[in-house]
């Protein structure tokens, strides 16, 4: 049972953090190769407790027989899930606070994601930060940040999870602001891990009223409470729709995604191991966690629907005009979130089996990315091109990693979007309907900023200056390793029901009459469109790009017309329409527009309001209001006492006056008194 | 003989190492701080051995422990009662803590008038008055201890503060004593009222067998609320926590954010609450707004604030305001989270107000701008303790500002049952969500703060000056701060054990 | 009412009016003239309840001694012996004052004795001095010592101490010199303490 | 005889005496002011010892002993009054209570 030393996973990052922190510069690699052997330590115990999980998921499945017979689970045989933990505080009352760990099909799931992208970030950094001063830093706040999320994954109780979730967030805020020298990168930093508390604070608020309505911090406790029901709709899905919030901040969907393009301006295995595979999908890890509160509160779930299909469509827009190849990425995965958020609020599997593939791929990309700026030394997409044949392996890889994203069939990104959108399909109704349309919308969209990205990089001549080389072996062995999976995960749930009670979805189930109830099957048109809309933003792409990469149209605007007639030639009305004058034009500059001007405004502007409104209340209301009554009550003892002063004029007379006048009232009080 | 006399000979001890600090002769003055370390050490360990003795020995963590009970002016029956239970013992050994580390400070760190020996011995006093406050159980000793600390720490700011030390230490000194003028005049309606004795026990005992009548309940928790609101400081009444601050010394700030704003939480728990319930359910949702107010409040003028002592002063009125939060809720959740959030507020502010002031000292100017950032570099430990410190103190889970804050916030979700019936749940629902907001204003006004003064590249003037990194003594004074801050917020037990049993004994009367 | 009564209800009137005079006088010297009138009609109040001794003692003591001194008084300090108007700027207040007291008084009077009559048998001067013997003794005894105080006092306070300034509007330097050299024989030389027991009631 | 008669001679001459005591100039006149109303008490003394023999009885005689005390205190206190308006005269050279005004603000 090796599922019993699960708790080690997150161990060994953290022991890995205290030796790095403590004896870091003296080691040999500086501090390196602690983490390295740590996390393949951990990547290798999640392996086996997958192994241990999956193999008893799939043993049940089996027994079932196909999905879709709804049959009663032999022997009332329940998914995996081992939940162990200390007490570790009292909070007063019956209230307690629980550190134990919680592994079943997700968590497993989850370990093997987070723990393979860390290794190879591990690996790729040693290469990329070789010369960087605080290298044994850099390695610390790794470990930290797998530590923080291997708790986050592993911990049974919500305090833990929130424990976790900020401390995630601390970590990206010391790794985006890796170089604090310039002040951009702090900027960065400091907006980074302000929005995501903006959402922590609704997690707080959510964490809490749960806590607050089933009297217990503990996920099985609440998730009973739940089933048992006895609670206020109401208050549940305020509590879920605060998740939400929490959510959409820390996996930067619609409202809060402002923060993510920016953070590019950490070390690019920082995006890789944060952006694309570890700290964004936490939210969605967290909708998946609370998945049956989630079934429990429907409203919780249409905001869910709306939000994700919201960002999809409008990050791949945004992704379409960047110039910077990490920012290009960043919205990627942006809008490859709204994708999971949309299919949690339908289908667990699909949402959480996008999140798996995904992770992989896009780091890959990531990594990908990293060798090309290495090489080219520039961020930007203009000074690179020609690059397929200097950089042949990171060319290859990343080509993979792009053909998976943009879900050509057989590779991994096909089968993951597939499933979001049979779910959406199958669950119909008004969100259904919204996720199904954008979602083929967004498919087109990443398939034609994809292939821009491939061409406007590797194809025709290199414009930057300098003579890029094939990255170190340091480098491109991970890119290689991250390409098999990239290419054949997919495969690992292949939606037909003979192989379904082995496949992926079998693997991560939480609840046994759920994976019969709702089977995952192909359906063959979906399929068949949404091939269809990716093939044809490939080619709309390609026609544009393919001549001269170089001119890359979308900048000169103004010379769209005289573009668009010497393409005239190119039959397929459906690119010319669509992809190049609707989408590219109009849309893509307006969604700029919009996240830029608007919200990224408003987030910049609150941030000023704030600090405006704080030195308003503190010059106003602090000091002259309050500090000044206070001072004003010692001036006004000071004044009146001058005003009793002139009461003794030296007239001698006088005071004999006013003490007859005692005398006299005196006198009368003691008259009337008596 | 232990057993009665360990808490007045661990009170009075540093009173009697003050007296022997001014024997020494004025030549010989430096030896004033070793003999000041010595006693504050002794006292530490005296205080460790009764924190020992509580959990260990016989009374295993239960009730009351170390009473001793003598007459003292036997007319108004009001005895020298001292005990120690779960609530007071963690603040008690705390200020022992923070007084010793304060000792070590002073060897190489005093401001400009030195005077080493007038320092010591009225640092030592004010240790006495503090951990007398804490274990007092008769209003009277109590209501002594409470003025006693007001004039070693007027002396503090007044002699060896900043520019506008005579202003802030006068402040303080009236605005403090105004409040406590109202608290004696409770402490006497209720010695009148009740059953004829200052003894908090038996008060408490009367004020749960309901022998106050309300209105009367009304006017005495008006009265002690006044008192205790000053010292907190709550709301409308912290206009004085700044001023002292930025003039304060740096001992001086540490002890006053360490230990004295607990001495007004401390009496809410320890007298308001238990003796005056049924009051304690009609002010705890004005309690509640203004605690709220006062983190948003706090937070805001934060922002604003271009002095860095004087950023960290808000930042406690913030900080209490959690704690205040927790009171209002009148549950055994409510009030451990309070408890914890004093001590957490306790260690990092302590250690925040370290870490300003020897980043004061060196760059000799308070102002952010003064120091214009770039910290990191200057004086990389420095500026890496300020950081620790600083993402500590906006309540990074593990640390234990975290579990203050949270716990409170859930406390403030369901609070007791009195306040539901009272309606005044959604009220509650509402002030929580208001304080998790409060949250995002604290990390942002701390990161901002950061940024202006860890990050960037340091000017010019301060790469050249090579300005000394973090010393030996200062690493001696700091260490058990950091060490302490990590320890209990990875194993909150520590604290949480030890309050927990107390305080649901105390809060019985308000049936929570 | 008797004839005697009437006669004494007479002096009381003119009594007061002295009194009133006194107060208002524009002359310094018929003030204190006026002073005389009341109080002999206080004497003659005592007489008339039955107070012979203290009658006489009030015409020995205040008519014969200290009105003299007080005359004393007015010529040591030089006071101008001219009509002069003798009040300063709050004679409104004083008069509200005092016409406020007299009312209040009136009322009080008016309101508790009402029209009680006095019990005017004569009081044996024998009996009196018993009693002041005997009862009274130990007051007696300290009322001496007071007297001798207030008379060392009064010595203390008014003696020229030597190479005090001249007196301010003495004359020339010549005359002052002289002075000077004389020895201080002006002064009232008493051996202070004489200590005889209280017979001499009444001024230095 | 009525009690009234020498109890309201006695007001007059008390209300008189305030009178002279709060406006007179001269400090010798306030000094005989004075007088008056120690006269004014002396003769209450006496009319309230008539008064009392009619129903309790007085054989202390306190009321006309008294009398005889406050006459004797009233002679020591003109005694060292003048004492003191001399002095004032010395040193000021003048008796007007209006220029004995040092103790003003």
């Amino acid at each position: 049972m090796f599922s019993e030393w699960a708790w080690l996973i997150p161990a060994l990052p953290a022991v890995s953090v205290l030796i790095i922190t403590f004896t870091g510069r003296a080691l040999p690699r500086r501090g390196a190769e602690v983490g390295l052997v740590a996390m393949a330590a951990a990547l290798v115990l999640s392996l086996v407790v997958a192994w241990e999980v999956f193999s008893h998921n799939a043993g049940i499945t089996q027994a079932i027989g196909p999905a879709g017979e709804a049959q009663a689970a032999p022997g009332g045989a329940e998914a995996f899930l081992l939940e162990r933990g200390l007490t570790l505080t009292p909070l007063g009352g019956d209230l307690t606070v629980e550190l134990g760990m919680r592994v079943d099909g997700l968590t497993a799931m989850m370990f093997l994601l987070v723990s393979a992208v860390s290794l190879m970030v591990h690996v790729y950094s040693v290469g990329y930060l070789r010369d960087d001063p605080r290298f044994t830093y850099f390695f610390a706040l790794l470990s930290l940040f797998s530590f923080s999320m291997l708790l986050l994954v592993i911990a049974s109780d919500l305090l833990v999870l929130l424990v976790g979730w900020e401390l995630v967030g601390i970590c990206s805020f010391l790794l985006i602001g890796f170089w604090w020298e310039d002040k951009h990168n702090q900027d960065a930093s400091i907006k980074a891990f302000l929005t995501t508390k903006l959402g922590d604070v609704g997690l707080i608020i959510g964490v809490v009223a749960l806590a607050g309505m089933f009297g217990t911090f503990s996920i099985q406790g609440v998730l009973d409470g739940i089933a048992a029901g006895g609670f206020e709709q109401g208050l549940l899905t305020f509590a879920l729709l605060a998740m939400v919030l929490g959510a959409v901040g820390k996996s930067a969907q619609f409202p809060l995604h402002t923060w993510l393009p920016d953070a590019m301006a950490g070390p690019t295995p920082v995006s890789a191991l944060i952006h694309a595979a570890t700290m964004v999908t936490a939210g969605v890890f967290l909708v998946a966690r609370l998945f049956p509160a989630y079934q429990a509160a429907p409203a919780a779930q249409a905001t869910l629907a709306v939000i994700g299909a919201i960002t999809l469509v409008m990050a791949g827009l945004l992704a379409l005009v960047q110039t910077d190849l990490k920012k290009v990425l960043a919205y990627s995965t942006v809008s490859q979130l709204g994708y999971m958020v949309a299919a949690l609020s339908f289908s667990y599997v699909a949402g959480i089996f996008h999140l798996f593939t995904h992770g992989f791929f896009k780091a890959l990309l990531f990594l990908g990315a990293g060798s090309v700026i290495h090489a080219a030394h520039s961020n930007h997409m203009t000074d690179m091109g020609g690059l397929r044949r200097v950089m042949p392996v990171t060319f290859w890889t990343f080509l993979a990693g792009s053909l998976a994203l943009i879900a050509i069939p057989p590779l991994a990104g096909f089968w993951s979007k597939d499933e979001i959108l049979v779910a959406a399909f199958e669950a119909g109704g008004y969100t259904g309907g919204l996720v199904l349309v954008l979602g083929l919308l967004g498919g087109l969209i990443t398939a034609f900023y994809m292939t821009r990205a491939l061409y406007l990089v590797f194809a025709g001549e290199f414009r930057g200056h300098g003579h890029p080389h094939e990255s170190e072996p340091a480098m491109t062995a991970p890119l290689v390793a991250l390409a098999v999976p990239a290419v054949a995960i997919g495969w690992i749930n292949l939606p037909f029901p003979a192989v379904q009670p082995l496949s992926f979805s079998s693997w991560v189930m939480f609840d046994v009459d759920y994976w019969v109830a709702n089977p995952i099957e192909l359906n063959a048109a979906i399929a068949a469109l949404a091939t269809a809309l990716a093939l044809a933003g490939v080619l709309g792409a390609r026609a544009i790009y393919r001549e001269a990469p170089e001119r890359d149209p979308v900048h000169h605007l103004g010379l769209l017309s005289h573009v668009l007639e010497r393409r005239y030639y190119l039959d397929d009305l459906y690119t010319d329409l669509i992809a190049r004058t609707a989408v590219r034009d109009r849309l893509a500059p307006a969604a700029v527009w919009f996240s830029d001007r608007v919200l990224d405004g408003a987030v910049y502007w609150s941030g000023r309001g704030t600090a405006a409104l704080g030195r308003v209340l503190y010059d106003t209301g602090d000091q002259r209001g309050i500090d000044g009554a206070i001072n004003g009550l010692g001036a006004s003892a000071l004044w009146s006492g001058a005003r009793m002063r002139l009461a003794q004029s030296g007239n001698v007379q006088l005071y004999a006056g006013a003490l007859f006048i005692g005398v006299f009232v005196l006198a009368v009080v003691f008259a009337t008194g008596a | 003989m232990w057993e009665a006399s360990a808490l007045t000979i661990t009170v009075f001890l540093p009173l009697v190492g003050a007296a022997l600090i001014t024997l020494i002769p004025k030549a010989k003055e430096e030896a004033a701080k070793p003999v000041a370390l010595g006693v504050s050490l002794l006292a530490f360990l005296l205080s460790l051995a009764i924190l020992a003795g509580y959990y260990l020995g016989p009374p295993g963590g239960e009730g009351l422990a170390y009473q001793l009970r003598v007459d003292w002016i036997p007319v108004i029956d009001a005895s020298y009662h001292v005990a120690i239970d779960g609530i007071s013992l963690p603040l008690f050994v705390l200020s022992y803590l923070l007084t010793f580390l304060c000792a070590v400070y002073t060897f190489h760190h005093l401001e400009e008038p030195g005077r080493p020996k007038a320092f010591l011995s009225l640092m030592l006093l004010l240790q006495t008055g503090m951990a007398g406050t804490f274990v007092a159980f008769d209003l009277v000793l109590f209501f002594v201890f409470w003025e006693l600390v007001l004039v070693p720490m007027y002396f503090m700011i007044g002699i060896w503060g900043g520019p506008r030390r005579e202003y802030a230490a006068v402040k303080f000194f009236l605005y403090t004593l105004f409040g406590s003028v109202f608290m004696l005049v409770a402490f006497i309606a209720l010695y009148f009222a009740g059953p004829g004795t200052f003894d908090i026990v038996a008060l408490q005992q009367a004020g749960a067998a309901g022998e106050f009548g309300l209105t009367f309940q009304r006017l005495a928790f008006l009265g002690i609320f006044l008192g205790l609101a000053v010292k907190v400081p709550m709301w409308p009444f912290h206009t004085w926590l700044p001023d002292a601050h930025t003039e304060a010394p740096t001992v001086g700030s540490v002890l006053l954010a360490g230990i004295l704003l607990k001495m007004g939480t401390y009496g809410f728990v320890r007298i308001a609450l238990p003796i005056l319930p049924d009051a304690a359910v009609e002010y705890a949702p004005i309690i509640g707004a203004l605690a709220v107010i006062a983190i948003l409040y706090g937070a805001l003028c934060c922002l604003a604030q271009t002095d860095l002592k004087r950023l960290i002063a808000f930042s406690s009125v913030g900080h209490m305001g959690f704690v205040m939060l927790g009171i209002a809720t009148l549950t055994p959740v409510g009030v451990n989270a309070a408890i914890f959030g004093m001590i957490a507020h306790g260690i990092i502010t302590g250690m925040l107000f370290f870490a300003v002031g020897s980043i004061k000292e060196r760059y000799h100017s308070r102002a952010i701008a003064d120091i214009g950032g770039g910290v990191l570099q200057t004086m990389p430990r420095m500026g890496a303790v300020l950081t620790f410190v600083a993402i500590a103190s906006l309540g990074l889970p593990p640390l234990p500002g975290f579990w203050g804050e949270v716990v409170a916030l859930y406390a403030a979700f369901n609070p007791a049952e009195a306040l539901v019936d009272a309606g005044f749940l959604t009220f509650f629902r509402v002030l929580m969500v208001l304080g998790a907001i409060g949250t995002v204003l604290t990390a942002g006004y701390f990161l901002n703060m950061l940024q202006k003064v860890t990050m960037g590249t340091a000017p010019a003037r301060w790469r050249e000056a090579d300005l000394s990194d973090v010393s030996a003594i200062e690493w001696g004074a700091w260490s058990p701060l950091l060490v302490m801050t990590v320890a209990i917020g990875l194993v909150p037990v520590l604290v949480f054990g030890i309050t927990d049993p107390a305080v649901s004994a105390v809060l019985t009367a308000l049936g929570a | 009412m008797s004839v005697p009564d009437l006669f004494m209800l007479g002096a009381l009137v003119l009594g007061g009016a002295a009194a009133l005079l006194v107060v208002t006088a524009r002359n310094v010297v018929h003030a204190a003239l006026y002073l005389v009138v009341a109080l002999v009609a206080v004497a003659a109040a005592f007489l008339w309840m039955g107070a012979e001794f203290l009658a006489w003692a009030q015409v020995l003591v205040y008519v014969g001694a200290v009105v003299v001194l007080i005359l004393f008084g007015l010529m040591l300090t030089r006071a101008p012996i001219g009509p002069m108007a003798q009040h300063n700027e709050n004679r409104k207040f004083a008069v509200a004052v005092s016409v406020g007291l007299f009312a209040l008084l009136m009322t009080l009077i008016v309101t508790t004795v009402g029209d009680a009559t006095l019990d005017v048998t004569p009081v044996r001067v024998a009996d009196l001095g018993e009693v002041l013997y005997v009862q009274w003794a130990f007051p007696f005894m300290v009322l001496g010592f007071l007297l001798t105080v207030a008379l060392i006092g009064a010595l203390v306070l008014a003696r020229r101490e030597e190479g005090e300034g001249p007196l301010p509007d003495e004359g020339p330097d010549d005359a002052r010199d002289e002075r000077e050299r004389a020895p201080a024989s002006s002064d009232v030389t008493s051996a202070p303490g004489s200590g005889d027991a209280g017979q001499q009631i009444g001024a230095p | 005889m009525q009690a009234v008669f020498p109890l309201t001679f006695a007001a007059l001459l008390f209300s008189a005496g305030v009178y002279g005591v709060l406006s007179r100039r001269n400090a010798v006149l306030v000094l005989m002011s004075v007088e008056l109303m120690l006269a004014a008490v002396t003769v209450n003394l006496v009319a309230f010892h008539g008064l009392v023999t009619t129903d309790v009885g007085d054989p202390l005689l306190s009321g006309q002993a008294f009398a005889l005390f406050v006459m004797a205190v009233g002679a020591a206190e003109v005694g060292v009054g003048l004492a003191i308006v001399l002095l004032l005269y010395r040193n000021r050279a003048t008796v007007n209570v209006d220029d004995a005004d040092l103790m003003k603000y």
